[in-house]
């Protein structure tokens, strides 16, 4: 992680732990919620598919994995949050080896697609198991969080164990990509035959980094059912698949700051949309069509040219007038 | 069970299986010649649908013109999708494209809905409603106008690339842009006849579809799913194996729902996907060689 | 002991017979051409000693350890390097981070040790970095270190692809048609780099149709056609050689 | 025939090709060497109709064909044999000749033009139902050279021919080119080994970072002392320059 | 004089499934709200005091209904809360209008969003309260009436959302009480709209009536499939049957259980209901010419004066309207006449409901008809 990553660091600790300051009331906090939640799926979305270069048309599936793990085991089993959150973890783990072995030996698309139907299949299922999950009404009364002892109830408390989490996660993922593991990710994603002659265990490495972005949209949907308190289907369905991937999109493929902001914008989006009423929809599609047409590398990607582009004007007016 | 029963399920699950490959065949046709997944493709179905409503209510046209007109402006609306949404594009990356196309898909149901409401709307049947007796189940007529008409459209796509080299060009455009120009070949409009017709072969599904299921601006999203499905299973690159896998996803969903049960109905077509990609990744009816030289 | 032996080596694609019956072997510390017409099954030849291709029948050993049917990554771990016909540097990456990739095998921390930062990954890190600067200056790219790898000018790539390979400081590097689409200054230079190679300790494996390249600098020379080793020796025997001059050579050289 | 004037060629901002003027008359080979990246390639591709960024003129038979369609000038008779080959990889090898002849509508003619190929490629015969993405290298420049020749065009453009093709084969290309230039057709040849190229062409101009530097027949250039020393690879001073 | 500066509005907060799947009930509900709080307000508001209702949209995904309650309880400081639509999102709304306690007004039909955990053994919420009737009462009203006609065997086709689950568990529970027997449980997906290899299926089974629970298109066509394939059962329709855009050709001779608004022109002047539903039904048709009314738009009626009256009754804050709410006796609404109690957070009985079905292309009440 180089220096300039440190600095966005502690600026992203400096924005968490004022933002409360100004947005105090608890319906814009659990809106952010909301956001540092998806950002955690984000992250571990924009490792798999902006560096590694593999595409996951699923990630709702293992998003609901942790979700119904930790609903169903704290609701009616009385486990601990903590520990239904690792329970969960390991079944993702699990059924992420379960697609991933299979298809990661492959190329390109074939991830895709074994995910868009794994993610399907959990979707359907999750309806459908009714004795399991309760069926498509799903339930309520799930319990909050607790952490060593504290039930974190709040709206002002999950907005700060979200984000710390997303930031431990933020710090964790930066390293691996500033590593030689995320060279080889990135060298799997610029030619996967190169990569492998030249010692990089590409399988190995794909399969790593899918599970590694399958757990976290689990913890992410763990936390996603404590913070509704409630748990059915229609959170898991194909559109939350395609919102992940619009967020890392519109953030900036290639770059974990581009799915953060990605993950906030495309959580607040609607908020403000509403204001079109039934028309959202359509708002909706324009400003995404405009996003992926204009913008191709997100919006990491403007700024960066945003900045270049004053840099270079600055450089030649110094130049001009030593 | 009877055997009229199993007739029935037959033609239940020909016809939704038609429909299926009909819109599969509209992904294969894009993606052989841009490789882009299309995945606004059932957007186009539904389109189809909603504009034969208005073509046939609302301004009151007998059918074989409402048919007309609606293919033809879903073409129109299919090539101006490329003209505005694809082609102005740089140096595209694979899921870019992907993702556009499900920005436009959204726009299209917003507009879908704007223009039409949040109501299904029908149109009636192109020859009344009274069902034929095929071996004692009884069959919709609408049923044989999706089979002919489909297997129609099928066969002219079939002589087209039989007897003219422009199936090639379209997988040549795919394979090197570069190339394609090289050797003489009109790459804008073979990528824009690409959409065109892919978009005509959906508005085709939708105004045959709509008079049995009615149609309603959300309708393209499922059916675009299983389309999808098909042109996998079909192998990414073979017509006739496509339209198969469509007819075969159609039937398999048809009679696991009359005889096993109706629940899991939804993931028998992706668990067929799943299978299919883990056991012969390249599609049922594709070699694998050709699939290792595709770029998505 | 033979440094890279290769016994009775067969690869079939389909009905064709790519590699047939390949007998040869590698001596360590000089530098062995392999040439034979097009489609020969010079190429596949190389990927089935990088573990590219799995073979059908036959074995591959090198420096007395059976790596036959070894995955590409564990014969790269045991020293052997290589560069390609169709140039495959990853275009994504800059040319610092390209050369970078080539140490990979020579550092160990895994995802979990770098995710936490634990002790040694720092400098592991630099390490690799000084490394992979090392390589740079060598081949006189190190001014261009942060550019994007696919902007380079073609010849350049094929030299950044050689300093990738290098990088891993193999035992054994194999050069697949390094030539191709250079210029006969270009060349020239090539020769000298390739012996310089030869010099740092490194073996070196050739694969070229420019015979005035191949006969300058190699001391042995395999050559295949249509899958079969046809003849092997030093360049002058096999410029000599009936075989090879109706196969390949044509009558002038 | 092909007249080229004051040609200059951007790759968004950067100028590759900085005015070049070439003209190219009937029934003649012409060949353009110079190092790497001297803008040999882009002035094909400039000719081609591949380039967006152009400014100048190519006049072809006294019209214009700047800023035509890449496939019309196809059409009016110039081919290209590219650099880097392209083959269309998940085609097979007889449907890469036949899209060569994409603009021809003659099958019988076509298809014999086929069987000329596989005489003078008996290796491209061989593996006529393979992908071409499966072809060996060299396979796959023969297949380039064969395809361009498929649409029988009246210019032929040859980008490095000669790349990755075994010492016969380059014999045998090469004595396809005398033979096509026999046959009254125009070559324009890009080629790395300038000895081969100054051997088959009539004139020859030399390029050195997008302009022309040096033009004249092929026997007074092959005498040049910069030729000699630059391109002919007698001494070599210094390793690996910029 | 000194003039008065004119009080705030008193907020009231509605949740809708105004786009989504459910778009057909939300947005009837939506207009509905936004018409009754012109009405109100053109009438000089409730004892003087405007009211203004805040729609939101939770496009039927409970996710955006927890965003808008949240925007609702907190940022707009709403003192009640009408809808939401769908039953899956009333169920994950209810405990968070219990903890906050703002009162909430359900205009979705399962009974079990009610109770914590949906268990209906445990004491019942004391915030939440609803307007349809309930999934029991359409349940034994079906039954009943196909016990009338002798049928006993039937088959049952559920929509796989929140509210065909609840219905598909009060049919397979009650069926015995009716001597009823069960011959093919059948499900289908929200988006489905091919049900004819499941009718196939049904007809092997040869039911004496059909019995299909779902708010989602597929119960539109349900009876033009049947006809496809010549299965001539009865089909009984749920309570989510009651919108007109569902009646076709094909429809004709559905029978569903409604309340009486869909058919206001079929019912006595003598009943209670008369005069309200038929003030209702001119009301919305005269705004929304383009519309028929909807039972969905009556709960939306429902909803909004049920908590009007509890503020008249016991003011604007939001425990003084829990208990107000609470405390309704004899409200005559659309869906029925509402007498709630501690014990009863609906209010309606079984009566509410009557036989309805499709004659000549409009809604008819059973018992006119014959
Ligand atoms: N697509 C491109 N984008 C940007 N610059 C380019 C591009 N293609 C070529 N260039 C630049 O244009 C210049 C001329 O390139 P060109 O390919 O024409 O050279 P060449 O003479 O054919 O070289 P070579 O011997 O390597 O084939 C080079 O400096 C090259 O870097
Ligand atoms: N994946 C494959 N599938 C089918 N045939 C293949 C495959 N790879 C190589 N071949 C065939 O095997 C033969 C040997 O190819 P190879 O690439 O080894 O040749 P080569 O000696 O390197 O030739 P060149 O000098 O032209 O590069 C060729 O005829 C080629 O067509
Ligand atoms: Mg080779
Ligand atoms: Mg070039």
């Amino acid at each position: 992680m180089g220096k300039n990553n440190y600095i966005k660091c502690a600026l992203f600790l400096i924005i968490i732990g004022f933002l409360p300051v100004f947005v105090s009331n608890q319906y814009y906090l659990s809106v952010l919620v909301f956001a540092g939640i998806y950002a955690i799926v984000a992250i571990g979305l924009s490792m798999l598919m902006g560096y590694a270069g593999q595409i996951s048309l699923g990630h709702a599936g293992f998003f609901a994995i942790g979700g119904y793990t930790s609903a169903i085991l704290t609701k009616f089993h009385n486990f601990h949050p903590l520990q239904a959150m690792i329970i969960g973890i390991v079944f993702t783990v699990f059924a992420a080896l379960l697609v991933g072995l299979p298809s990661l030996r492959l190329r390109g698309h074939y991830l895709a697609m074994a995910t868009l139907g794994f993610g399907e299949i959990i979707y359907v299922t999750s309806g459908a198991a009714t004795g399991l999950t309760e069926g498509p009404s799903g339930f309520s009364g799930v319990p909050s969080i607790a952490l060593a002892g504290f039930t974190i109830k709040s709206e002002l408390s999950k907005f700060y164990l979200v984000w710390l989490v997303a930031l431990i996660i933020m710090i964790l993922s930066l390293n691996i990509i500033h590593s030689r593991i995320g060279r080889a990710l990135r060298s799997i994603h610029g030619d996967e035959i190169a990569s492998n002659a030249m010692g990089v265990n590409v399988a190995k490495y794909k399969i790593q980094v899918f599970v590694y972005s399958a757990a976290l949209a689990s913890i992410a949907g763990s936390l996603y059912v404590h913070h509704m308190r409630f748990v059915s289907p229609t959170g898991f369905n194909l559109n939350k698949s395609i919102l992940f991937l619009i967020m890392i999109m519109s953030g900036g493929m290639g770059s974990l700051w581009g799915a953060v902001i990605g993950a906030a914008i495309f959580t607040l989006l609607p908020e403000f949309l509403g204001v079109f009423n039934d028309y959202d929809i359509l708002m909706y599609g324009a400003i995404l069509l405009g996003m992926m047409m204009f913008l191709p590398h997100g919006l990491t990607g403007l700024t960066t040219k945003i900045i270049q582009l004053v840099l270079s004007k600055w450089k030649t007016r110094t130049q001009n007038n030593p | 069970m009877g055997l009229d029963s199993y007739i029935q399920l037959f033609f239940s699950g020909i016809t939704i299986g038609s429909i299926y490959a009909m819109v599969a065949l509209g992904f294969l046709i894009i993606y052989s010649s841009t490789g882009i997944i299309n995945l606004a493709q059932g957007e186009f179905v539904m389109l189809g649908g909603l504009i034969a409503v208005t073509c046939h209510h609302t301004l009151h046209f007998p059918m074989p013109l409402t048919f007309l007109v609606t293919v033809l402006l879903v073409t129109v609306i299919g090539t101006l999708f490329e003209i505005t949404c694809i082609h102005p594009l740089k140096n595209p990356s694979v899921l870019g494209l992907i993702m556009i196309t499900i920005a436009a898909s959204i726009l299209m149901r917003g507009i879908a809905m704007f223009i039409w409401g949040k109501e299904e709307h029908g149109i009636p049947t192109f020859s009344g409603d009274k069902s034929v007796s095929v071996i004692g189940a009884s069959v919709p007529p609408q049923v044989f106008w999706i089979l002919g008409v489909i297997f129609t459209v099928l066969i002219i796509l079939f002589l087209i690339s039989k007897y003219t080299l422009i199936g090639k060009a379209m997988r040549a455009t795919a394979a090197d842009r570069t190339a394609a120009h090289l050797v003489g070949i009109n790459v804008r409009k073979i990528v824009l006849l690409s959409f065109a017709v892919s978009a005509g072969l959906g508005g085709v599904a939708g105004v045959v579809l709509t008079p049995m299921t009615l149609m309603s601006f959300d309708r393209g999203t499922p059916l675009a799913l299983k389309g999808f499905c098909a042109t996998v299973v079909g192998g990414l690159g073979n017509p006739a194996g496509t339209v198969i896998a469509g007819l075969l996803l159609g039937l398999i969903e048809s009679f696991v729902t009359g005889l096993v049960s109706s629940h899991y109905k939804d993931v028998i077509a992706l668990f067929i996907l799943i299978i299919v990609l883990f056991v012969k990744p390249s599609g049922l009816f594709s070699k694998s060689e050709e699939a290792k030289l595709k770029k998505f | 002991m033979n440094f890279l032996e290769i016994k009775g080596l067969c690869r079939n694609f389909g009905g064709l017979r790519a590699v047939c019956d390949l007998n040869a072997h590698i001596e360590a510390g000089r530098i062995t051409a392999m040439i034979g017409p097009n489609g020969a099954g010079k190429t596949t030849a190389f990927n089935l000693v990088t573990g590219l291709l799995p073979v059908s029948t036959g074995k591959i050993f090198f420096q007395g350890k059976d790596i036959t049917g070894l995955p590409p990554h564990k014969i790269a771990f045991l020293g052997v390097a290589r560069t390609f016909q169709n140039i495959r540097i990853f275009s994504n990456m800059s040319v610092l981070e390209n050369v970078m990739v080539g140490v990979h095998t020579r550092s160990c921390k895994g995802m979990f040790s770098s995710a936490l930062r634990l002790p040694g990954v720092s400098s592991e890190e630099k390490f690799i970095r000084d490394e992979a600067f090392k390589y740079l200056e060598w081949m006189e790219l190190a001014h261009l270190a942060s550019m994007d790898a696919g902007n380079l000018p073609f010849g350049q790539q094929r030299i950044l692809e050689i300093a990738r390979a290098l990088a891993a400081k193999p035992k054994l590097i194999l050069l697949d048609e390094p030539a191709a689409g250079l210029n006969s200054q270009e060349t020239n230079k090539l020769s000298k780099l390739i012996r310089n190679i030869l010099e740092s300790g490194v073996t070196v494996f050739l694969v070229e149709h420019d015979m005035e390249l191949v006969m300058n600098i190699s001391h042995d020379i395999i050559v295949l056609n249509n899958g079969f080793l046809i003849t092997r020796g030093t360049p002058s025997e096999v410029q000599r050689n009936k075989d090879v001059i109706t196969a390949y050579l044509g009558e002038e050289h | 025939m092909l007249v080229i004037k004051n040609l200059e060629a951007y790759y968004d901002r950067i100028q590759a090709l900085k005015g070049i003027t070439i003209h190219i008359s009937k029934g003649e080979v012409v060949s353009l060497i110079g190092a790497n990246g001297a803008g040999k390639t882009t002035t094909l591709h400039a000719i081609s109709g591949l380039l967006k960024h152009i400014e100048g003129e190519i006049l072809l038979d006294g019209r214009s064909i700047k800023n035509t369609a890449p496939e019309k000038i196809v059409g009016m008779g110039i081919a290209q044999s590219p650099e880097g080959r392209h083959v269309f990889a998940p085609l097979d090898v007889l449907d890469n000749l036949r899209l060569g002849a994409y603009i021809r509508s003659d099958r019988q003619e076509t298809a014999r033009d086929i069987e000329w190929i596989f005489e003078l490629f008996p290796r491209l015969a061989e593996r006529r139902n393979n992908l071409a993405g499966t072809l060996s290298g060299g396979e796959q420049q023969m297949l380039a050279f064969g395809r361009a020749l498929m649409s029988r065009p009246k210019i032929l453009l040859l980008d490095e021919p000669s790349t990755g093709l075994a010492p016969l084969i380059i014999k045998e290309i090469y004595s396809v080119i005398e033979q096509i230039k026999r046959d009254g057709k125009t070559i324009l040849l890009v080629e790395q080994n300038a000895k081969l190229a100054l051997k088959v062409s009539d004139r020859a101009y030399v390029l050195e970072t997008g302009k022309v530097v040096l033009s004249g027949t092929s026997s007074e250039l092959v005498q040049s002392q910069d030729i000699q020393r630059a391109y002919l690879g007698s001494s070599v001073d210094g390793f690996l320059g910029k | 004089k000194k003039t008065e500066a004119p009080k705030p509005p008193i907020k009231i907060g509605a949740i809708f499934s105004v786009t989504g799947p459910a778009a057909k009930l939300g947005g009837p509900e939506k207009n509905t709200v936004l018409m009754i709080q012109d009405q109100i307000n053109a009438a000089g508001g409730i004892n003087g005091q405007m009211i203004e209702v805040i729609v939101e949209d939770d496009q039927g995904v409970e996710e955006n209904t927890i965003n808008a309650l949240q925007k609702l309880i907190h940022r707009d400081n709403v003192v009640a809360i009408i809808g939401p639509t769908r039953s899956g999102n009333g169920i994950a709304a209810a405990p968070i209008c219990e903890e906050a306690k703002v009162p909430l007004v359900s205009c979705a039909a399962t009974l079990v969003q009610l109770y914590p955990g949906k268990d209906i053994s445990k004491s019942m919420y004391r915030y939440v309260f609803k307007t349809p009737q309930n999934d029991s009462h359409c349940a034994r009203t079906i039954y009943a009436d196909c016990q009338k006609k002798g049928f006993t065997k039937v088959a049952l086709i559920t929509g796989t959302t929140a509210f065909g689950a609840a219905g598909r568990v009060e049919l397979q529970t009650r069926a015995s009480d009716f001597g009823i027997t069960i011959v093919a449980d059948e499900t289908y997906p929200a988006d489905a709209t091919d049900l004819t290899p499941i009718l196939t299926k049904i007809k092997s089974q040869n039911p004496q009536a059909l019995i299909n629970w779902s708010i989602v298109a597929a119960q539109g066509l349900i009876a033009g499939q049947m006809k496809q394939i010549d299965l001539n059962c009865q089909l009984y329709q749920s309570h989510g049957f009651g919108n007109p855009a569902y009646i076709t050709e094909a429809a004709e001779g559905v029978l569903f259980p409604a309340g009486r608004l869909l058919v206001v022109d079929d019912i006595d002047s003598s009943n209670k209901q008369y005069s309200v539903l038929k003030k209702f039904k001119n009301d919305y048709e005269t705004k929304f010419p383009d519309e028929e009314v909807s039972t969905f738009a009556g709960h939306g009626y429902d909803a909004l004066w049920l908590v009007v009256n509890a503020i008249k009754a016991n003011g604007a804050d939001r425990e003084s309207i829990r208990t107000g709410l609470e405390a309704t006796k004899n409200f005559v609404g659309t869906a029925g006449v509402f007498n709630m109690s501690p014990t009863d957070h609906c209010g309606l009985a079984d009566d509410a409901f009557a036989m309805v079905t499709v004659k000549g292309g409009s809604f008819r009440l059973v018992d006119a008809v014959q």
